[in-house]
């Protein structure tokens, strides 16, 4: 069975070092086009389902701004 | 005007600093006296950062804004901060894209409020609001022809910027000399 | 003759810089050759100007101590090789300083210490200024002594004390502190740097001793390499530099020399900026960044006709109790805007027996003019 | 929400590092290994000092902290250890703070082998004050007090602190962050002085200058010219971080 | 309540012994159990005799640091912990403990330092004694603050005054020192220990925020420990210790409290020894070793008719300038016997309108009686 | 007279150390290398700190000499050698000078190799001050701050030195006074920083506390239990003192 | 006498201090007030070291010596150096094998002056000057009786000695005693 | 041919430490039986005859009191 990933991204502390962005082995990030209200260009988990989980983004972001999260399909089950 | 109090206000990383710093150098370049001081040094990063320059026809003895004739803020926390800082009927900057928390109405009742689309033509020009602060010292300078010209602008900016990103900057500032 | 008239290291004109930079161009005019320092807020803008002026003249030694210890005791062992040497710091590190602050005074070592102060105590607000320190800079270090203490209020000032500061240090044999604060060191002003500068170059006699009872005057300084064995000591000592750990008479007769050879020469090293004292009843008295908010409110309070004169010291140290007595004895209150808890407020309440009114400011602001003129018409 | 992430204090949010600084991952590091530890919040105190390295802990994580004076948290942490012992005692600090000025204290703490754990949050310069050189500035590197190239040979910290006398010493980047976080918990655990030097990146200042001042490329950079000192062969891997325990 | 009566925990009695001794009895009685320290001379003699109490009792930490500055910083972070600590030193430690004992400043730590001095400047005469330190002990560290400084003149007092630093570092959450010399530090005299004493302990409340900005008192302390997350910084900070770094408004009210807390309590904390001073139109004032001098002189002079008064200052910060000018306000001219360059003798001359006469020692001899009585009979 | 007198103060003798003091061999070990070394006497400069080690060249060797601060000799060389190159610079100092609170300057003199040489006279314990114990000390020694024996392990400063960068390190006993010739020697003419650990006897307060109060028999310690580094079996030779070349 | 101003005076080494010390502590216990102070501590070897002892029936403020009722010299320079110090008419010790450096028959005719073969019978006893400090405790208590008696002076030697020397030190405080 | 020595012992400089008396190999030295002036009891080379030269009496004393100087049998002879 194919785990499932969900990410969230708190914008509130992201920074936009995009070193999520880069090291994703997915690519599932992008990066927005306009800048937000505290002036940067937010990133997008745009391609989640292609996540593996394998937490280097979360792991690497220096702003605790992600988490990844296993979906827990038993729940969904449930 | 024989003394001249602005005040740039915005948020660290804009290079608030630099555009206080070119304002005042112009203005030395074509012989006046100016100052800039800036209330927020080195050790900061984040939240509120603001350069005071005061621009004279001779020396002046207080170097620092006490209410502004001209408020160039570009986020809408500086201008918060600012505004009651700022002369009745004085001049109040705004880049066109900050949110403004006050009454606008009010504002624009109690100063001359321009709202320019500073953000919206660096990152037309440079995809990046790497040179807002460059623009927006271009498009103050017709503020401040009592104290320099084009020239003496271009001449600071020269003095300032690393030589191998000046084409970038002058551009920046032709921008802004042109909005 | 030590005094000479020098061209300007740096090419003379007007220049639009920062305080911290003036200071560092004034030292390199007065010949500082020798840089050791540690990096804090808001003094390392020093450093990079003092490397500017090094690279492009390819003269000078910069060293970056593991501390601001080491930075001092670098600069004191480089002052006795003959070269002029400086240090830049602010309170914490400043703090660091002290035990070989001492050692300098002690063994009368040229040397120049700017100290950009910031708020305080402690880490306190690293980027935001204070005068604060005005009675460390003179009590700072243990055992009785004088020092000089500079304080400039202007970028010019700075260029210029940069200078006098060594000229004092190299003429008195003593450390020379120029104590400026982050709103004078951050400042940006245009300064003037003129053709030709004056500066004394310390007199140098292989043969002369290291040392001096000599109660009224410096002693000319022999320096390390001259061939002559010098032995140099921070405990008390004779003239020949023979430590004495006994004796209580030696070691009162050193200290004597130490204060006398500058209070026998105040008249030289002390300095002060006057304006309309003899006319007026009131004074507003300061220093520094608070001198120049000083300044605007006596121009305004004069502008609606009250009659205020300015007092500034541009030396805080020596304190020339008798010359201030004189200069403000027809005064009848005086009111003394400093960024502090009343500092130059109590040194004036122990000479004068005008009324004295402390404008104090223990937060981080520079006072503002306005509350000058504010509090000046609520007290007269 | 991680449960790492009851060790942080997160009303302290967006801290006030840079973009992209590497300081947030040795946060993270730190918070982790406390985590998988199971440590209690109440029985763990920090030590730090002054430099952006100091406010790893201090606001950051969410236990007692004292944020001291430059260079000398080793000194206070002693002080708090030797009164209190059943705390878990972790010093947090930078290669300026732990190793120029705070050096003395360093190796004495190793020396004395009080039981305290250090971490040194290692960016090869002053940050806080601007990027001057630090003692583990490498030779030639531009900072803005070594404009030309740096002309002093760095320290290997961890060496110089093995020589002193530490229980246990480990090196790793914060592209290493699985081996950093399981050398921090085996410094906690490992009774007497231990020591983790936690290369991290500087986008702002030290990379600016010589490396990149891209967050990613940097991590990067860590993660290729790294190699571990059990495979260290001097000819070969001139130039190349050693990281591993020692 | 944290007053609170105990027992001695040394053997009550009449003991001859040293003022270092003294000093280190007092600490212990007065619930000392931290003591980090760097040998020095003429200091040294205390950690020998806290080292006594502590393998006695088998009580207490000892830390001998790398040196005072590693000293002074284990004490902050041990009082942290709710332990009592102590360090001792003399100038040239005193020097390098100057910047942490900033830090205790700002964080209101408790915590005693014993400083023993000797002849500065420098390494000086490291066995002689000076009084010297006066007003370092006051301003040594940057910034604006109050901090306790207590002058004992006897071994009986270098005793009480163990335990009086204690009870009123606890109770104002500051740092005391305990300003004596060699003098005193190396007297031998019997000294009394009595079988209660009275101690404060601070009063440790884990829900207290650590800092306050409360202009008339200080706050409770959590500890470290606590379980509550602490931050105890030595950068501008709101109660709850987060670093505040550029609002000029709490660095106002955060120094307004260091200075409050002790300047509104100052009729607690100040205290003086007066004698003959209402019948008197001179008087000798003095404190310290130079006091006993100044007493005795004051015997000899009323024995031959001349109405001398005494004044002695217990404590020496903060000077309360109020009470000063009041106890003293009907004396004509105060006769100040220091050895030092005339420190008290400058206070004086700030809040009192009398002629005042410094006796300064800049050597490093005990004033003798017949001195001080030779100059009053010359200046009446 | 012999040659090498031509270096000493003989005005300022006897000197004031105790009687069989062993920094008086050390300052004989001193003069006699540089009589040696045929160098001139305008051209070296002695800085030394505070402790009857800081006496050693301050009055009694003949040559500019700086008596500086506790442990900041190292910092006023480098400032000395730095400012004017030709000099021949040479500090000496004890161990609570030089290794406890001179610590920092020692290794990061050694980090930046400094071209001066330091000569730390060790006698174990803090003699001016009455015979405390150092980072020199061993554990299990009496001192007056160690009263039941040290608690606390040594430094090994010539490997700690070494592994801070310098260019030569030997240690020796003033019972092997040749070998602490030739080392000195050895030391002033290896460009760079140099050490030499120069173990000296204290009869007053180390030695009579922990060995001998009687000089001739403290040097016979030194001779007994000494064995070079080369011939180290850490089995056979625990508690010794390791001598030699590093 | 209610007031006894006692100086002893010697080279560093002899356990001068000591000497004070036990006078003081003496009278101490006997229940007088006592002070000794030393104008010479720690940092110092060789030269002149002196001990000063002021014994009083209640406390004395000035703890030194100004003019000795009672000097004693070990050594001819410390017996030069502070001659000058006593009172006229007062007692001077001084060990009989020490070279006087003064006119002899000034000091007889000025002084109380006393000399003893304290060197002489120590080195007897003992073939080392190692207890001279004691033996001339022991001869100088005679002069103190006002403040204490042989048992206080026992006992003050009891509490600073090292309990291992004690028999032999009590010996040569005997010697003294007998003197 | 056998060297001689002469042995010169500076009496104000001796602190009478005596490591010269026990380091010699041959029993040079002596102590004196009376104090001097300056309180010690003197060290005397009475068996200068037995002097082999070896130096380590005066490189070990710690008191620069001791020169052993070889009896240069050339000058004599001139
Ligand atoms: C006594 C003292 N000297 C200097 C400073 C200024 N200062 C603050 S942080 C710092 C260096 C920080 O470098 P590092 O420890 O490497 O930390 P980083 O900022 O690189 O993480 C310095 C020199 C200070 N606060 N106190
Ligand atoms: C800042 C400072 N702290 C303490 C002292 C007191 N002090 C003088 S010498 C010394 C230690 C000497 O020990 P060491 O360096 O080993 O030299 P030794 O006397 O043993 O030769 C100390 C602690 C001082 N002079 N200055
Ligand atoms: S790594 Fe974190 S801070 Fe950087 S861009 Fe991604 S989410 Fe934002
Ligand atoms: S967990 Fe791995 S795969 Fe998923 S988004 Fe993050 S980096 Fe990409
Ligand atoms: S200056 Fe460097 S170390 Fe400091 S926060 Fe920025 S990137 Fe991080
Ligand atoms: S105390 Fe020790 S080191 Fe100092 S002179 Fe005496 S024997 Fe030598
Ligand atoms: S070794 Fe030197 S000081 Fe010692 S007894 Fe012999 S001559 Fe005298
Ligand atoms: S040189 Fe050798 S043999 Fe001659 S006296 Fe000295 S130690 Fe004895
Ligand atoms: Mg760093
Ligand atoms: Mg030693």
């Amino acid at each position: 069975m194919n785990k499932k990933f969900e990410i969230e991204i708190n914008q509130d502390w992201c920074k936009a070092c995009y070193i999520c962005v880069k090291i994703c082995p997915k690519q599932v990030f992008t990066i927005s086009e306009k800048e937000s209200f505290r002036g940067f260009k937010e990133v997008i988990p745009s391609y989640e389902d292609n996540c593996i989980g394998c937490l280097q983004c979360e792991n690497m972001c220096p702003d605790f701004a992600i988490e990844v999260r296993e979906i827990d399909h038993a729940v969904e089950k449930s | 005007m024989d003394k001249m109090e602005i005040r740039f206000a915005g948020t660290g990383g804009q290079g608030i600093i630099l555009l206080g710093v070119l304002a005042a150098e112009a203005a030395t370049i074509a012989g006046n006296y100016a100052t800039q001081g800036s209330y927020y040094g080195a050790q900061v990063r984040g939240g509120i950062t603001s350069a005071d320059v005061v621009l004279g026809k001779e020396w002046i003895p207080f170097p620092y804004v006490e209410k502004s004739d001209l408020l160039v803020t570009l986020t809408s926390e500086s201008l918060d901060h600012y505004v009651n800082q700022a002369k009745p009927g004085s001049i109040i900057i705004v880049d066109e894209n900050i949110i403004i928390l006050e009454d606008q109405d009010e504002l624009q009742k109690n100063f001359n409020l321009v709202r320019v689309p500073l953000t919206h033509k660096c990152f037309e020009r440079f995809n990046s609001n790497f040179f807002l602060n460059i623009v927006t010292f271009g498009f103050v300078v017709r503020y401040l022809k009592d104290f320099f010209t084009e020239e003496h602008a271009i001449q600071a900016l020269k003095n300032n910027v690393p030589e191998r990103l000046f084409d970038e900057e002058l551009a920046a500032l032709r921008i802004g000399l042109n909005l | 003759m030590p005094w000479k008239r020098v061209k300007s290291p740096i090419k003379p004109g007007r220049y639009f810089v920062q305080g911290d930079e003036a200071v560092a161009d004034g030292a390199f005019c007065a010949g500082m050759r020798f840089y050791a320092g540690y990096p804090i807020t808001p003094a390392s803008e020093i450093i990079t100007r003092v490397l500017d002026r090094f690279e492009e003249s390819g003269e000078g030694v910069y060293f970056q101590g593991e501390d601001e210890i080491a930075s001092i005791a670098a600069c004191i062992g480089a002052s006795w090789t003959g070269v002029k040497a400086m240090t830049a710091t602010s309170g914490p590190g400043f703090d660091l300083m002290i035990e070989n602050l001492g050692y300098a005074i002690f063994t009368e070592t040229p040397l120049v210490i700017v100290d950009v102060q910031r708020a305080g105590p402690s880490t306190g607000q690293a980027a935001r200024p204070s005068q604060a320190d005005y009675h460390q800079a003179r009590y700072g270090t243990h055992g009785d002594y004088e020092i000089i203490v500079l304080s400039p209020w202007s970028c010019q000032e700075l260029f210029e004390f940069g200078i006098k500061a060594f000229n004092l240090s190299e003429r008195y044999r003593v450390p020379v502190i120029i104590l400026t604060d982050e709103a004078v060191g951050h400042l940006r002003e245009p300064i003037i740097i003129p053709e030709e500068i004056d500066i004394f170059d310390r007199e140098h006699d292989p043969d002369s001793p290291p040392f001096s009872f000599d109660e009224r005057d410096a002693t000319p300084m022999p320096l390390i390499g001259d061939g002559k064995a010098l032995l140099i000591t921070g405990s008390t000592h004779t003239e020949y530099g023979k430590r004495i750990t006994q004796d209580a008479e030696v070691h009162r007769r050193l200290v004597k020399h130490l204060i006398g050879k500058i209070q026998n020469n105040i008249s030289d090293i002390f300095e002060t900026q006057e304006e309309f004292i003899e006319e007026s009843e009131i004074v507003i008295a300061s220093y520094g960044i608070s001198a120049r908010s000083a300044y605007e409110a006596v121009k305004r309070l004069r502008s609606k006709g009250i009659k205020a004169g300015f007092f500034r010291l541009k030396v805080l140290w020596p304190f020339w109790d008798r010359y201030v007595r004189e200069a403000l004895s027809g005064v009848k209150k005086i009111f003394v805007p400093e960024m502090n808890a009343g500092h130059l407020a109590k040194e004036l309440e122990r000479v004068l027996n005008a009324d004295i009114v402390p404008i104090t400011e223990l937060g981080t602001e520079v006072i503002k003019p306005e509350v000058i003129v504010k509090i000046v018409e609520e007290n007269i | 929400m991680k449960t790492y992430m009851d060790w942080i204090r997160t009303d302290f949010f967006p801290t006030a590092f840079c973009p992209g600084c590497g300081h947030g991952i040795i946060l993270r590091a730190i918070v982790k290994a406390l985590d998988e530890l199971n440590l209690e919040q109440e029985k763990v105190v920090f030590v730090s000092g002054i430099g952006c390295s100091g406010w790893i802990p201090s606001p950051y994580i969410k236990t007692d902290s004292i944020h001291t004076t430059h260079g000398r948290a080793i000194a206070f942490a002693t002080g708090v250890k030797l009164a209190k012992p059943e705390m878990t005692v972790i010093v947090v600090g930078g290669d300026g703070d732990l190793a120029s000025i705070g050096g003395n204290h360093l190796i004495h703490a190793a020396r004395r082998n009080i039981d305290i754990t250090c971490i040194m949050a290692d960016n090869n310069n002053y940050g806080m004050t601007g990027g001057q050189y630090s003692p583990t500035t490498p030779e030639g590197a531009k900072t803005t007090t070594s404009r030309k190239g740096h002309k002093e040979p760095p320290f290997d910290v961890a060496r110089l602190v093995k020589a002193a006398g530490a229980k246990y010493v480990a090196r790793y980047t914060v592209a290493h962050f699985p081996q950093l976080v399981n050398a921090i918990k085996k410094a906690i655990t490992t009774p007497g002085f231990t020591f983790v030097q936690a290369i991290s990146s500087c986008p702002t200042h030290f990379g600016r200058r010589n490396i990149t001042a891209d967050p990613y490329e940097y991590i990067e950079y860590f993660r290729k010219n790294s190699v571990n000192i059990k495979n260290f062969i001097p000819e070969e891997h001139a130039g190349k971080i050693t990281i591993g325990e020692f």
